[in-house]
């Protein structure tokens, strides 16, 4: 056994945190005290991977051939952990975390050299099509259509829950190019190059929390080049799986839970507790407080096991574990959050949380997330494969264990 | 015993019920939200009319002679529908308040013109992040003339920029967490001194902050000294119409996320088959159940004079409890969709929420029941 | 509303609280105190049913012309509320809330005459044969068999979850008189009239918490008369349907459970709190035995409904819910008096939990049952339709009202 | 960073696995608490022969010179054995502190006993419904001669009938809450002034309540003064090693339950076909998961002499907590043949629930890491 992560990489800790201390402008850590999702404020996102790039930090886990860090699994953890720490706002993973690495893997060299470079610079958005309004957790039975033309495949239907589409110049999605036969085959996996084809017109859709984060997209007679095909035709389902893999790793949660509880217990010192004296002092809220981070550290003993290596991360369960415990352990920070806040949730205040408003919160900065939080926290569980799913998924490997 | 409504109180609630049902569905309240009204006047006059307004204030000043239990039934009508008008802290609040002070002019006038919908009520009551009894008030009234001078913040004021008249709650002596000292006076909302920072609330009310910078009131607008007692029964009164919405919303979410759960198919069939989804159902019901019962007991309990402080406690921490884990339940069963603003469930979990936030939140008042035997 | 039960119900629990402060003997009460089950200690809950029988008060449930007492439903449940007050022991509900009443309904004359007085007086006791090894939750695969044989059947096969057939002289149960066809039908209802027919086994089951409550019953060509049916050969599902729902009724549950939280808050009075003063004036303790009476208080409300004739006990959801509750009630109750134990609960302690015992507790009354009661509470959810399945009756009604 | 136990723990844990696996079955631990001994001596000499009972003891008194860290993997084949021998108690409690106390003779011969399997030791330090920490202690030692009069009572002392020696961790100073004034003395378990009330434990194990009575303890048999750390370190061992115990229980729980939802079927088909049970074997794979993980990682803090009392309640209680949780859900989802006692089910319950109480409950661990910072 042995807990340290050696003095070679308590260095490129110090190496990190000097950068990740001067870096980012004025705008990004406001981005990032103002996230309360897993996708930050889009603009400030795409700045901070632009600055990022730059120091050739913008995609960790990415072999070096294709400009990624070459950093070791420890490394990446660390660099996360310090990015957590500083509250800084996470990079938009439908690229460098998603179709980047399923590119690495699975895309023609054409296909690389054309679109990896500009996802690491942040010059394009790709937004996942995936979901369609009949086809959620039940993924395989999507019906948004591509019909061969030519060169071309020729698309109708829709796609929602296409994050930030809005924003997106690129768009990845699945299509049924074959109706017969069992539903996970006839699926295909298609890059499209622009997000304004005739015929596609994108919907944003406003969340519980206020904000345009999710679209839904419609395709009427919308005509793409067959050269964005990943993958044989009808094949589609297996390149969505292999990338799911990526969507459902999580690699360095813990942190950024440890982080809120910190900020908690901060703002419980400055809040009355009913029976006198401070939130933070009172016995119950320090049980309860207690509980979640005893709880999160658990998970996180369970994250450094996984980067040392252990073989639980052999276990095919355990993407689906991990992303259970931090989704409910996020939903429960953001409860712990909502509780502190008090009546300090209930006012609406969609403009004191955008990134440079002149809108001061009414309350504070803690104050100004919780509810937004709270409330964009409640799709942890079901996005990505509801937890229902994902139990699913782990029970089949404790029954599988005995047959 | 009987846990029943009288056949007059049921027909005042379907009588709201059919003019909600055709004038207040869900795309009714989208289009209201939108429209940047702080609240539907049409509502408001139509709540005159049929009672509403008048259910539980004394015949003298023209209302119906009733009291809050009156607006229990009523109150989950509202909480189906959802209703934004502020109804609650108007009547409750600050009307009961006005209502308890026997012979006041100026109180009388108010009175009046509340029951008739010409005018809106707001109680300013709330402060930093909320406080869960009336002891813990520590804005300041400070002895100034036959008066008071009000100084500092009121938070979360229903109503308070829409309202002909306000009431407030503040200390005249001692410390937050004394009961005495406290004092209730009426303000005129564009009194000098008064600055409000209006805003929506997340469930779709209107509301302010309003700061009190040397606000100065008269004796006459005195309505209560040593008020603490007051204060509190004004709060459960509240705390007994909020809970009967709260439960009214959670009938809707069971109602409605049961639909959802038989209509919607995934993997080739309802997804109310799936066991997981069947049971959360079964435990939103048990939920509903629970808070119902709770609510209807408490209700007899105050038509007997007999609903005691601890009786509240558990009303308001059960059907807050029980109101989250509804609406929670609601949104994990409705997917991707229940996470969205077109959806009613939604609207209703923030509705709960809010609830649950105000006047105590569930741990108070566990913590206020365990500390002593009933 | 009316939330009173008026002048005469109140002199009503005048007099059965005189009664109830003297009638039962210093041995019944010490079987109320070391109650750890739903089935009290045998002996003394039948000495208890034989006092209360003198009194005309062994079954309040029964019509009058059987000897019940013809008390209205709000007069049971005071009863019912003053015995639990008074910790007195449950009387067996097998004979007097089960069997009787389904023999007062679906019995014939001759099953009348000859069973409800011997049951009334105390004189027998009928344990239950429904479940089997293979049949638990899934009562109607049970297997074991009856073959008509003139006036008799010859029953082959086991039974089992049959609770004190060691004390039993009577029994009911279930048998199968056909095998083909649906798995409900071909089933049938007995009655045997004793329980030590040649052929026929009873052997304890050591329960979790030392005793043994339940046993097993084995049958190897036991002829038994074919009189002792109650309703049609192949009926005996719907006979065993009618006797459920006396089985999942569940009176008035919350004055025990209350009662319970009195003990609690007693026995804190005089446990340390780790953190200094007494557990009962620890804020953490407050708060969770308070979340947990608030909880039975709902129930509390729910059953007041319920006895007051409210239409939501027209749901058909109601005696699940009910059952659920209840259960699920009881088993946080027990762990919290385990809390209030702490390492009191670790040693076992048969001796001195009998009635009667010469051996005294090693800590007090309290720690004496709450280790055995929490245990034994595992199995409330467990029996009578696992919780599993009342859930799922509970939901078909949710989702009846919605097709 | 690495969390695997090097070649040398494996091999003693795969010997003391195949010995377990032979001789220790379920059966045969029904059979040895039928049989009424306390223990199984031949176990208890196999344990001695394969170096168990030496493994965390200097070399120089015929240890072998590891820690409690050697002990973790061959305490989680104990815990899936459900073994009733008192090797935590014995080991890292009284034995460790022997260990503790240098050179002293006393000490270096029970502690050659202990290591051989010729003598048991016992750790008396439990009172009144349990402590959660050793400045709760509250019995007496007065100062008397060169040592101390021991009075008063101690609870829940595994082996302490068996035993040939025990140390008494007592009060000579100070009140409880502070952590002055406390003593750990050496005691001979016959000793004239103490009476022992024998039990057995609800999870089969051999106790003692150990009244004292005008106990005269000499100065030679001081092992500590001031010693209120020291019996926190004794502690936290003991957690550890009881914690990786009970996470062995835990991983059996979760095994067996697995295995009897794939072969118990009810309607026609197996349990874990029905997503209630399916979700519940995942929870308690999660839950496995993160006791497991925490116990590895506080092992590994040990081994680097970073384990902090807060990172000791993060594991006694998370591992409390969970152990709860798995086993009560191995119970639900056997149904009726979980709650018999011929099923290891419920004694595993038993087993996780006695870890729970002792050395405080989760609840005592949760508030003081709420209470602090990391």
């Amino acid at each position: 056994m042995n807990i340290e992560f050696g003095p070679e990489l308590e260095s490129f800790r110090q190496e990190v945190a000097a950068f990740l201390d001067t870096a980012p402008t004025p705008a990004i850590r406001e981005a990032g005290r103002k996230t309360t999702s897993v996708f930050a404020p889009f603009e400030e996102a795409i700045a901070w991977q632009k600055i990022l790039n730059a120091k050739g930090w913008a995609a960790p886990a990415w072999p070096k051939e294709y400009g990624g860090t070459g950093w070791s699994v420890e490394q990446r953890y660390i660099f996360a952990e310090e990015c957590r720490r500083r509250q800084l706002p996470p990079l938009l993973p439908n690229c460098l975390q998603m179709v980047g690495p399923m590119l690495i893997d699975l895309g023609t060299e054409e296909q690389k050299r054309k679109h990896l470079p500009p996802i690491l610079a942040g010059d394009v958005y790709w937004t996942q099509g995936y979901s369609e309004p009949n086809a959620g957790s039940d993924l395989a039975s999507l019906q948004c259509a591509a019909v061969s033309d030519g060169d071309d495949y020729i698309i109708n239907g829709s796609k929602i829950w296409t994050t930030l589409a809005h924003h997106a110049n690129r768009m990845f999605m699945l299509v049924r190019t074959d109706k017969t036969g069992k539903k996970q085959e006839g699926i295909t996996f298609l890059l499209l190059e622009r997000t304004d084809y005739p015929g596609m017109d994108i919907r944003p859709i406003i969340g519980l929390d206020g904000f345009p984060e999710q679209c839904e997209v419609f395709f009427d007679n919308v005509r793409v080049p067959k050269s964005g095909r990943v993958g044989a035709e009808n094949d589609g389902w297996s390149v969505a799986k292999h990338l799911l893999k990526h969507e459902r790793g999580g690699s360095a949660a813990s942190p950024a839970l440890l982080h809120s509880i910190a900020r908690i217990r901060e703002a419980a010192k400055t809040t009355q507790s009913p029976f006198g004296g401070a939130l933070a002092d009172d016995a119950v809220f320090q049980r309860d407080l207690g509980e979640l981070e005893a709880d999160i550290l658990s998970y996180r003993h369970f994250e450094q096991l996984a980067i040392s290596g252990h073989p639980m991360v052999k276990d095919a369960a355990y993407p689906s574990m991990n992303k259970t415990m931090n989704s409910e352990l996020s939903q429960r920070v953001s409860i712990m959050m909502t509780r502190v806040s008090g009546i300090e949730t209930v006012p609406l205040q969609l403009e004191a949380l955008s990134v440079g408003s002149n809108v001061a919160p009414l309350g504070s900065d803690f104050d100004l997330i919780a509810m937004p939080y709270y409330l964009n926290t409640r799709a942890t569980s079901i996005y990505a494969g509801t937890n229902e799913v994902q139990r699913d998924l782990i029970a089949r490997t404790v029954l599988a264990a005995n047959r | 015993m009987d846990f029943l409504f009288t056949e007059e109180q049921t027909m005042l609630r379907d009588s709201v019920a059919r003019y909600l049902d055709k004038t207040y569905d869900f795309d009714a309240r989208q289009a209201l939200l939108r429209s940047e009204a702080p609240y539907s006047k049409a509502a408001w006059s139509q709540f005159a009319e049929l009672g509403v307004l008048a259910l539980p204030f004394p015949e003298d000043v023209g209302g119906l002679g009733g009291s809050v239990i009156d607006l229990v039934p009523v109150a989950e009508v509202f909480g189906e529908h959802l209703t934004v008008e502020p109804w609650a802290f108007a009547l409750t609040l600050a009307g009961g308040a006005l209502a308890a002070t026997g012979n006041h002019a100026a109180a009388h006038k108010h009175l009046a013109d509340l029951i008739s919908g010409a005018s809106l009520g707001a109680f300013a009551y709330d402060e930093h992040r909320g406080i869960a009894t009336p002891a813990q008030i520590a804005m300041t009234a400070t002895p100034s003339g036959d008066g008071f001078a009000l100084n500092g913040q009121k938070r979360l004021v229903f109503g308070a920029a829409e309202a002909g008249f306000m009431v407030v709650a503040a200390r005249s002596a001692g410390q937050p967490g004394d009961t005495q000292g406290l004092v209730l006076l009426l303000v005129d909302p564009r009194a000098p001194g008064i600055t409000m920072t209006p805003f929506r609330t997340q469930d779709g009310r209107s509301a302010a902050h309003v700061r009190f910078d040397k606000v100065s009131v008269a004796g006459a607008d005195v309505l209560a000294k040593d008020a603490h007692d007051l204060i509190a029964k004004l709060i459960s009164d509240a705390i007994l119409a909020l809970a009967a919405e709260a439960v009214g919303a959670m009938g809707a979410l069971l109602r409605i996320t049961g639909a959802y759960a038989t209509t919607r198919k995934q993997f080739g069939v309802a997804i109310g088959t799936f066991q997981t989804v069947a049971h959360r159902l079964a435990d939103m019901k048990i939920a509903h159940a629970k808070a119902y019962a709770s609510l209807m007991y408490s209700t007899a309990l105050a038509e007997a004079g007999r609903l005691t402080a601890r009786d509240v406690s558990v009303l308001k921490a059960q059907v807050g409890k029980m109101g989250r884990s509804i609406a929670e339940a609601a949104v994990q069963t409705h997917g991707g969709v229940g996470m969205t603003d077109e959806l009613s469930v939604g609207h209703y979990l923030k509705r709960v929420l809010a609830f649950e936030a105000m006047f105590g939140a569930p741990d108070f008042h566990f913590r206020k029941i365990g500390s002593s035997a009933a």
